[in-house]
């Protein structure tokens, strides 16, 4: 509502100044604006101006004041003087000067670097996304392949990211809320928590809902977005492919309802497979064959106008048998029966039915409607999923089921339907640069046009005898890897000759101790790296295992000018406008703080790379004559964001343009947003490349002793079963899982005190989900503490909380709390170490995409009150 | 957060629960103004009774407890020296008037005393500014009496407390503790006449069994009333985290002891059973007072009008 | 209505979106016939040999991909690897410019100039999350 | 004129937002929240909804705090209903913590700092002219809106949950959306004639 003007409140002071900036409370990075008075910054308010959080804040967004005054802040570098390394190993921490610190460390990282650069890890928390570029830049210039983002990835979807890149262009997926009729989220709290532009879509999804979006959740707890649903429906944890193939299976095989034009004319639906699971190919061009029908033969789907492409049918080409791919898939979909899935989920067969019926009549397959003057396909419903329903054994298997839903009735990035964040810019109007649209890339598959590093989701790379000690060169569809950190990591590098081993790690920001698995395992594997500096806020628990600590800017210290690219991230999708803005500092630092990305150059210049960073700059920010970084000139972190935003938006908008504007923007076209109809791509709902990549992978890895489960490389997904489903152990009941709390951030939240304050107030945050009726006939009542014990016997301490809105067999967990380092005493012994209980080897990974299963069979045990 | 407050965690998790018990009054300092309150009560009943029976003593006995229950009272306040800020709204609000009649009772009874004692004393008793300060003293004293019960009465936030009868026993609360402060005194001072003790006796029976039948209405209104926070209280008390005070301090300590003292039956009656008596029917007031403060209970904030969809 | 999928397709919308942004063409030095260029190796491919930078003549109708041969020749399979897949297609995450503009295509022509043609090319790092 | 909130608890998603921005924008010590969310649970598995329920001073037509103070620090602004405290003439008697049937007043007894370290620079602008010992409250953000802003927790709330009017007005957005949208009050048995009104989940 406008019914004020937008005035700002005026104290008398001798300054009092509103900045504009970005917040850094999580990786959705708002717009904020900073009011400073006589040098204290007194209120952060979001940016109206910007399209990233529109003016609003989440709690975290509002509470950044007191992490920046936090008096726990590091202030000046450090140096261990304990040599033992260990969870409770005290460093004993001594204050060395800048100098001290940088001559050491650039001591050590010449010699790696001469011996081999790969032995460098470079590790980052998502936490701050503008920390991307600086860190991959520095790493590309020294020469290591070898970088990590810590929990991220693991914990949000080395399956979610990869299946929106493959068939989104994006790297993550939400409804289209201006125009999505009915929405089914399998768990993906989006628009009602956490999450990528988590503040702008929380206005989106509220619009929505006042609207009359339906929304069904799917989801073992219900909270976030399950209680905003019009239905909550409950489910066993770790069933959801389960569901979604059983709705397929009921809308293609019982209702007969799906999108044929979609699927002929931009999916692979209608390429013929032969015996062997694999295309058919031409003879000469190699080009996948489609079955034409008004020729009645086999040509190259590129020849063929989508019209007249067989999706169902049985043919001979050259004396071998085929069948168009859809026809495959509608035949792999007629086991997984309604009775099947009730029997897997525990969702009523009937309920499968009613769901899959209500998705395929929302859809309004075939109809169109105008928007903004264009004509476009009309598909008001998305299957929406995230972290949860990916993060398991069977990561990729349960993404793509849940997407399919999506494609099989055409709602994949069209009014209405399911939406990429931002696949598809034309650029800024005037200089056109950020430009990118999805390209046709091997077999006609679309390859995204833009992405978060290097290694694109398709196609995927060659499998080779793995060079990088993460394995993602030998798992190529893998993203983040936990072989970084998994106990069986040594086992792997030996049977793979992995030439060399990790000696020095950079980390920034991230508390790997906390971040993946349990602790003991991280622990190891830190422990055996000879040197490692920090760039932190705060000590952490894994602060124990740094050589040398240095004290970084807070968010309102700092400079970064793309705090918000690239788009696919945390610019919120759909209609809307695009928009780019600045991080700039708006406080001094306080003791001896520098900035991370000021430091690293500073590194390297006493390394003696500087020209390899300035080179990975030109690339990492696509700096084209006259802005691209020569030689080995040193320029400031200011001198590189100055001619990166000149660069992209013209001489005279450079960094100062930036300070006074906060943000430039323009606006999103229809042919942007709903992109799919114009951009002559196709995506696989047949994943015929997977399987050559399992042969392949098993070609390498077989003969050396490294087994690999090769249904997970089916072409057509399936439901593999967690490692949780198969025990049986006696007492054994509960499924643990967690979920992402909305006042908290990975682990880093915890330390702010209004946060902690308002988790302490909510009876969730803090404590263990358990149904109210379990609880009851174990003689549990609210507030009791328990033991929570894996299978393997890794054990966390926490209060119960009853309630009826979870799933019987479930124990949900929230955030990543339960901190024990003195750093953080607001955060210290708050809440649970959810992660604690996680494994860390192969056998709790995808064999696909190396993302971990995140859910534990566990079993619930009084414990002693005194904590 | 700084020194780790008790009451800080304590409110925190309180501030979860969906009944939501009332600290501020009883807790800590809180305590102060229970025996305010109780002080108070006993010195106006005191009063009543020291003019009934023409026994100054009593009258002195208000007047001293009135003025150590007056400063209990600054002992709770947040901000004691503001107090004299408290007469502004003597119109609307129940503590004002509370606080007015006791400034009036200890003005009056600082003018009406003195002359009792001292011979030489400027003034009279029976003079004008005797007079003047025997009235005073007893539009005070009515005061006192009245108001109490209605301090709880207009606690809207804390159901147990807004019964009808809630002043009506307070009322009782004072002139019982009037008769046990009596009591004392003469158990102290010496009894006038056999008689006269034979009457506040009788009196202060007459009142028990007043008291205790409008406490069974009040406790079965309660329970039977369709306020979820005022039967919880009820239930803290009578089952709860207070039951403790009420059988031991109130039942046991205020009611069945004296009875049993005054039946004859274990000790023959003497000035050592009086004032046993007036001490535990006081002591059991206070019990009283305090369990009832303490057991109350913040209304639960409900979405009631409406069920989710 | 059951509308097309193709139907709705804006070949001019398609066009416009597809359009790369147009590079400076290069002076073409008219007396010359030789192209000479520099290329500069950056990161971890820079790491492959004591030598760096490289000062290449090529003949007039050359192509980057000729430039990659004759490195490949003098580095070995392992730069050839990293730089270029089976299919002689460049590597995504091996960035190119010349002359300061990105090339994707290795086909792209180079031309006889006045000057040196500047050739950088870095690998950058895979995997990400977040 | 008389300023009233509406609350849309379909919109609201209970993300703390208001509750924080509130302590952001008037920097309230520990144990003071002018504005709180609650979670609750309605109904039994697997037919049961968990929701947010935001609260905050309800500023009541009738309000039993003000009736209850015995200094006037507890008082209605006639001019706009706006229920204030007059933080120099509070006692801190806490009869109107006791009076008011919402919860909502807290009582400022506890160190005025979050950190064990003393205040930070924040709180030494912000927290530290709170006075002590006294009973503390939303007040609708009076000096925002006297400045033609809107309170915090309205101006801040991601998912627009919350509308700021005036509740005499008729044609006012509240006004509307409390007749079309059937908006209701907490405790309307207590007669106090709230001016925050909700809308149903």
């Amino acid at each position: 509502m406008n019914m004020f003007s937008p005035h700002q409140f005026k104290a008398a002071a001798q300054e009092d100044v509103w900045l504009p900036s970005s917040c850094a409370l999580c990786y959705s990075t708002c717009s904020i604006l900073a009011h400073r008075v006589d040098g204290t910054v007194i209120k952060i308010e979001g940016n109206p101006d910007s399209a990233v959080g529109k003016g609003r804040l989440c709690g975290k967004g509002v509470s950044g004041i007191m992490t920046h005054y936090d008096p726990n802040r590091l202030r000046y570098p450090m140096r261990r003087t304990n040599p033992k390394k260990g969870l409770h190993e005290d460093p004993g921490w001594k204050r060395i000067s800048w100098t001290e610190a940088l001559d050491e460390i650039a001591e050590v990282l010449r010699k790696v670097r001469a011996d081999d650069p790969r032995k460098l890890v470079v590790q980052r928390t998502t936490t701050v996304t503008a920390s991307r570029v600086p860190l991959h830049a520095f790493a590309s210039a020294f020469g290591t392949p070898n970088f990590s983002v810590s929990g991220g990835g693991q914990h949000c979807g080395n399956g979610a990211h990869l299946i929106s890149g493959i068939m989104h262009a994006s790297w993550s997926i939400v409804p289209d809320f201006e125009y999505c009729n009915y929405a089914i989220f399998f768990g993906a709290s989006k628009g009602h928590s956490a999450g990528h532009a988590s503040c702008s879509n929380m206005g989106k999804a509220a619009d929505a809902r006042v609207r009359g979006m339906k929304m069904v959740v799917v989801d073992p707890l219900c909270n976030f977005a399950a209680a905003k649903a019009t239905e909550w429906v409950p489910l066993r944890v770790g069933t959801d492919a389960a569901l979604a193939l059983g709705m397929c299976n009921v809308m293609v095989n019982e209702l007969g309802v799906y999108d044929g034009p979609y699927l002929q004319a931009k999916t692979n639906a209608p390429y013929l497979i032969g015996p062997d699971k694999l295309y058919v190919r031409h003879p000469q061009s190699k080009m996948p064959l489609v079955w034409d029908r008004r020729s009645g033969s086999a040509r190259p789907y590129n020849d063929v106008s989508a019209a007249d492409m067989a999706l169902e049918g049985e043919f001979t080409v050259d004396g071998v048998p085929c069948r168009p791919a859809f026809h495959c898939l509608r035949e792999h979909l007629r086991k997984f029966s309604p009775d099947w899935t009730e029997n897997i989920s525990g969702i009523a067969a009937a309920t499968v039915r009613r769901l899959a019926n209500e998705f395929a009549t929302e859809a309004r397959i075939g109809s169109t409607i105008v928007v903004d003057g264009v004509t476009l396909p009309y598909r008001p419903v998305a299957a929406i999923a995230f972290r949860g329903a990916q993060g398991h054994k069977n990561s990729v298997y349960n993404f793509y089921a849940v997407d399919l839903l999506n494609h099989l009735v055409g709602a994949a990035d069209v009014v209405g339907g399911c939406l990429g964040f931002n696949p598809t810019s034309h650029g800024h109007p005037e200089t056109g640069k950020v430009r990118y649209i999805p390209t046709a890339g091997p077999d006609g598959l679309m390859v995204v046009g833009s992405w978060m590093g290097y290694h694109y989701p398709y196609p995927p790379p060659e499998p080779r005898l793995p060079k990088n000690l993460g394995l993602q060169d030998l798992l190529v569809i893998g993203m983040t890897s936990p072989f970084l950190d998994s106990v069986d990591r040594e086992e792997m590098w030996e049977k793979f000759d992995v030439p060399y081993r990790p000696e020095v790690m950079i980390n920034f920001g991230a508390n790997l101790v906390m971040s993946i698995a349990n602790k003991d395992a991280v622990a190891e594997s830190l422990s055996k790296y000879k040197f490692i500096v920090s760039f932190d806020l705060f000590l952490t628990e894994t602060s124990n295992f740094v050589d040398i600590i240095l004290p970084d800017c807070s968010y309102l210290q700092s400079l970064d000018a793309r705090s918000n690219f690239p788009f696919i991230f945390s610019l919120p999708g759909g209609l809307g406008e695009w928009c780019w803005p600045i991080r700039q500092p708006v406080l001094p630092s306080d003791g001896e703080q520098r900035q991370f990305a000021e430091v690293l150059l500073e590194i390297a210049d006493r390394v003696g790379f500087r020209a390899d960073l300035n080179a990975a700059y030109n690339a990492w920010l696509n700096l084209e004559p006259p802005y691209r970084l020569t030689g080995d000139t040193r320029y400031s972190y200011e001198e590189i964001s100055d001619r990166e935003l000149k660069n992209n938006f013209g001489a005279e908008r450079g960094l100062d343009w930036f300070k006074q504007n906060g943000i430039i923007k323009w606006k999103k076209k229809p042919e942007e947003v709903y992109w799919r109809p114009f951009v002559d791509v196709r995506v696989p709902i047949y994943w015929e490349f997977l399987k050559p990549i399992g042969d392949k992978i098993a070609a390498i890895a077989e003969p050396r002793g490294f087994k690999i489960p090769l249904e997970y490389y089916d072409p057509l997904p399936d439901f593999l079963p967690c490692r949780s489903h198969c025990c049986n152990k006696k007492d054994f009941d509960f499924y643990g899982f967690y979920y992402r709390d909305v006042v908290h951030t990975n682990s880093f939240t915890m330390e702010n005190p209004w946060l902690d304050e308002a988790a302490r107030l909510d009876p969730f945050s803090y404590t263990i989900a358990i149904n109210r009726a379990e609880a009851a006939t174990r003689g549990f009542t609210d507030g009791q503490r328990v033991w929570v014990e894996s299978e393997s016997g890794r054990k966390v301490k926490g209060r119960l909380k009853l309630t009826e809105c979870i799933h019987p067999e479930g124990l949900g967990f929230a955030a990543m709390c339960g901190h024990w380092t003195d750093g953080q005493p607001i955060a210290k012994g708050k809440g649970v170490f959810y992660n604690d209980l996680l494994e860390l080897d192969f056998e709790h990974m995808s064999p696909v995409n190396i993302n971990l299963d995140l859910c534990v069979k566990v079993r619930v045990t009084p414990a002693e009150e005194s904590p | 957060m700084a020194e780790i407050s008790a009451k800080y965690e304590q409110l925190i998790h309180d501030l979860r629960q969906d009944f939501r018990p009332q600290r501020e009054w009883g807790e800590g300092r809180g305590l102060f103004l229970v025996i305010g309150h109780f002080l108070v009560g006993v010195a106006a009943g005191a009063w009543l009774f020291g003019l009934l029976f023409d026994y100054p003593p009593g009258l002195f006995a208000g007047f001293l407890l009135a003025g150590i229950g007056g400063i209990a009272h600054l002992g709770f306040l947040g901000r004691p020296e503001r107090f004299w800020k408290m007469a502004r709204h003597v119109r609307t609000a129940w503590v004002a008037r509370g606080f007015a009649g006791l400034t009036l009772f200890l003005a009056g009874a600082a003018l009406y005393l003195p002359p009792l004692v001292f011979t030489a004393w400027p003034w009279q008793a029976t003079s004008a500014i005797g007079w003047l300060g025997w009235l005073m003293a007893a539009a005070g004293m009515i005061i006192l009496i009245v108001y109490m019960g209605f301090v709880y009465s207009a606690s809207k936030g804390i159901p147990f407390w807004t019964s009808p009868l809630h002043p009506l026993l307070y009322m009782t609360y004072a002139l019982r503790g009037g008769a046990a402060a009596l009591l004392v005194a003469m158990a102290m001072l010496g009894v006038p006449t056999e008689e006269i003790a034979q009457r506040l006796i009788t009196i202060w029976i007459a009142i028990t069994a007043f008291l205790i039948i409008l406490f069974v209405l009040e406790m079965q209104g309660v329970l039977t009333s369709g306020n979820a926070a005022a039967r919880r209280s009820a239930r803290e008390m009578l089952s709860g985290r207070f039951a403790g005070y009420f059988y031991g301090g109130t039942l046991t300590l205020g009611l069945l002891v004296p009875l049993a003292l005054l039946s004859g039956k274990l000790v023959p009656l003497s000035v050592a059973v009086l004032a046993a008596v007036g001490l535990l029917s006081a002591l059991g007031d206070f019990f009283m007072k305090y369990t009832t403060i303490r057991a109350g209970i913040h209304a639960p904030l409900e979405l009631r009008p409406v069920r989710m969809r | 209505m059951n509308i097309r999928w193709d139907a709705v397709v804006d070949p001019a919308a398609v066009e416009s979106s597809r359009a790369p942004p147009a590079l400076p063409h290069p002076i073409i030095d008219r007396n010359s016939t030789d192209i000479r260029v520099r290329v500069q190796l950056f990161g971890a491919l820079a790491a492959l040999s004591s030598q760096r930078s490289f000062e290449l003549v090529l003949s007039a109708g050359a192509f980057v991909a000729d430039v990659i041969a004759i490195l490949g020749e003098r580095l070995g399979e392992i730069f050839s690897a990293q730089v270029v897949d089976a299919d002689g297609v460049k590597r995504r995450h091996c960035r190119l410019f010349v002359a300061g503009y990105p090339i994707e295509n290795l086909q792209t022509p180079l031309y006889p100039i006045s000057d040196l043609t500047e050739i950088d090319i870095i690998l950058l790092i895979a995997p990400e999350g977040g | 004129m008389r300023w009233g909130m509406v609350i849309d608890l379909k919109r609201c998603i209970g993300c703390y937002g208001c509750q924080l921005a509130c302590k952001a924008e008037h920097g309230t010590p520990p144990g003071v929240y002018y504005a709180r969310v609650l979670k609750k649970e309605d109904g039994e598995y697997p037919t049961v909804r968990q929701f947010a329920l935001p609260v905050l001073c309800n500023h009541c037509e009738d309000p039993p705090c003000v009736a209850a103070c015995p200094t006037g620090a507890s008082f209605k602004w006639e001019e706009d209903g706006i229920v204030d405290i007059d933080h120099d003439l509070c006692v801190g008697c806490r009869s109107c913590m006791m009076a008011c049937p919402y919860t909502n007043r807290y009582f400022n007894d506890q160190p005025a700092h979050y950190f064990a370290q003393g205040m930070t620079p924040f709180e030494q602008a912000r927290t530290e002219r709170h006075q002590r010992n006294v009973v503390m409250k939303c007040n609708f953000c009076r000096d925002r809106v006297r400045a033609g802003k809107l309170p915090a927790c309205v101006a801040n709330c991601p998912t627009t949950a919350r509308y700021f009017g005036d509740l005499d007005d008729p044609s006012s957005e509240i006004s509307v959306l409390i007749k079309e949208r059937g908006g209701f009050t907490l405790h309307p048995e207590a007669g106090t004639g709230p001016a925050v009104y909700y809308l149903p989940p």
